[in-house]
């Protein structure tokens, strides 16, 4: 299958050419890039010198193939879908234009109105442990919000087996690594100024806070975000006030319910050793979702932890996955890095 | 022969269990004591609380 | 003035020493360690090398003095209360042994019964923007808990100013750095562990908790620890649902109210820059409390921000402001370090 990618020069871009670079069904036609036209693609991307002889290609030159990805900036691709749709019978957008079903909550939290929100509905939320079926049936998916989906997985468990009591509210406190911020350099991510900083850079609102009522229905949610000293890594610690009677057991229970059937998701909650509760550290480079909880019996508090690499589960690694519902193939294909440590 | 794990409830299956014999859990890793083989019971085998982080 | 220090080789202890060889009232007499006892006390603290000749001497040398501080591990100063009493009219100790009024609630979060509850009466929660009035006819004062500190100064602005809806959670998520774990080595501070992690050590529980149960009055209050990839420092974001109609203007006023006479309390809430919120980064070796906010108006809830560095503020730093009130010296004596940029 030929595949193609739109705005290949970014982080998520160059993990995505990473991963299908070693997918045995997929071979990538053009990745183009305006910035870096001309340039080869290890030149953005140094981890993959001598394993493609890519170079960047202009948006104009771009041929229709069997799937494309976009990785554009957000708010570029919704101006160009329909230009974009007519190269290939597949799309997966890892930008933040078509993750939200509604227009009006788009606008709401992208303060501005969608250019094509008649698309919108045509899109599958990218994220496969939620819509695996309708992706195996999918022509176009989103991406997936690095943030929004740690938050997600951190409730999930709880949600489905029905411990949330939704009467009181939930707070997510995220932490959150520098890559997150894309390639482009700032004064605030300059590395004397950003290097040891605890940085509390979105503490009561942020975008992803509408995926993760879109796709759980729970409507109480307080995001807040701090990014620390880590390059890649999502930490998310959600505190959750469950139904009266709710026990260590039937948190168990409901997690390994969860986890049961993704070959993508591990439960970490260890009474002994180093390693007790999900940590993003060790899952640079991973698919993997680590989720662990603790419970406050006392106050009834469960405290539910999730990690994921913000570039991998939080991006690239999730469209990989998509892809593969979307085309037939086992869906773990070029996913089986399994993370480094020590690290 | 099985028995639950009395702190996660996890499966834990084993075929000649001693008694006083010490089984970790595979899924949440607490330490269990094998207190009765007839039916095959597990109790938390006491351990300190080490501080181990910050 | 003549002072000693029972416990000086820990990182807290060393703190001390640092700011006491700044103090123009004071001299050091001795300095105890068991563990290295003729030591130079430069060897356990390099950065105090040619600052002070003093070595380390054993428990039973220990003469009388003004003011003793103690700098014992959490348990031991309680045992010896007595004996350390009869060696100075003053004493000042950085353990959590002293901190509590309610010898029950020690033993319900310590897990032991307190070995000297009579003495609990007696020492000051030794927090001069608390008790500074209590600490001026004090002669006994307990140090402070370098998380619970954060926590405090986090809630007090909006507590005094009576903004807090009581009945609602208030849930704050503390990341801390790896100096609060003491010198002692470990395999979790074993560095390829530890550095680059962002580790859930303390989800739901934290004895500091109670620290704050008792300096403020509120009870709904949820504590959770993550330690990062930082050595010194500490940030507090404390999620606080306030009364209904409160205002960013009423946020504004209470915070400027409640930092308004304390010198080392400063407001950090800029629209530009980056330096928006308090970040414990630059306030390594500082005695500052950097405290901030952000109100999100739709729900209602406030977060409140407030960094510090644990072995500063939260410990040797107050020991040391309290002794300035204690004995009369002006409050900010040999505490006037800004801090450094960039570090």
């Amino acid at each position: 299958m030929r595949v193609s990618l739109v705005g290949g020069s970014g982080y998520a871009g160059g993990e995505l050419i990473r991963l299908l670079l070693g997918h045995p069904q997929v071979e990538i036609d053009q990745i183009t890039s305006e910035s870096r036209v001309g340039e080869y693609v290890y030149q953005a991307h140094p981890n993959l010198r001598k394993q493609t002889a890519l170079q960047f290609t202009a948006l104009d030159q771009l041929r229709p193939c069997d799937l494309l990805f976009l990785a554009l900036p957000h708010g570029e691709a919704q101006k160009r879908i329909a230009q974009f749709a007519a190269l290939a019978p597949r799309m997966i957008d890892l930008s933040a234009d078509f993750r939200l079903r509604d227009p009006a909550r788009y606008e709401q939290w992208y303060h501005k109105p969608h250019a094509a929100p008649e698309w919108l509905a045509q899109f599958v939320y990218g994220l496969p442990e939620l819509h695996r079926a309708d992706l195996q049936a999918a022509r176009y998916a989103s991406g997936v919000g690095c943030n929004a989906t740690a938050g997600l997985f951190a409730l999930l468990p709880l949600q489905r087996a029905g411990l949330i009591d939704t009467e009181k509210p939930i707070v997510i406190d995220i932490k959150v690594g520098s890559s997150e911020g894309g390639n482009a350099p700032s004064l605030a991510s300059h590395h004397p100024e950003r290097s040891g900083s605890v940085r509390s850079f979105a503490p009561t609102g942020h975008r992803h806070t509408a995926e993760i009522v879109q796709e759980t229905g729970l409507a109480n949610v307080h995001l807040s975000i701090t990014s620390v000293e880590l390059v890649r890594g999502v930490l998310a610690t959600a505190h959750v006030w469950l139904k009266a009677g709710a026990s260590e057991k039937d948190l168990w229970k409901a997690y390994r319910a969860f986890a049961k059937d993704e070959p993508f998701v591990r439960i970490v909650k260890d009474k002994t050793g180093i390693h007790r509760y999900p940590d993003p550290k060790i899952l640079a480079g991973a698919n993997f979702v680590d989720i662990g909880f603790e419970l406050d019996e006392a106050t009834g508090r469960a405290v539910s932890l999730c990690a994921l690499d913000n570039l991998m589960k939080g991006a690239a690694g999730s469209a990989v996955q998509a892809m593969n519902l979307m085309c037939g193939f086992p869906e773990t294909t070029a996913l089986g890095f399994s993370g480094l440590h020590p690290l | 022969m099985n028995a639950n794990c009395p702190e996660c409830d996890a499966v834990i299956t084993m075929d000649k269990p001693l008694k006083g014999e010490i089984v970790v859990c595979p899924d949440c890793g607490a330490e269990l004591e094998v207190t009765d083989t007839n039916p095959l019971t597990l109790a938390l085998a006491p351990e300190e609380e080490e501080d181990w982080g910050e």
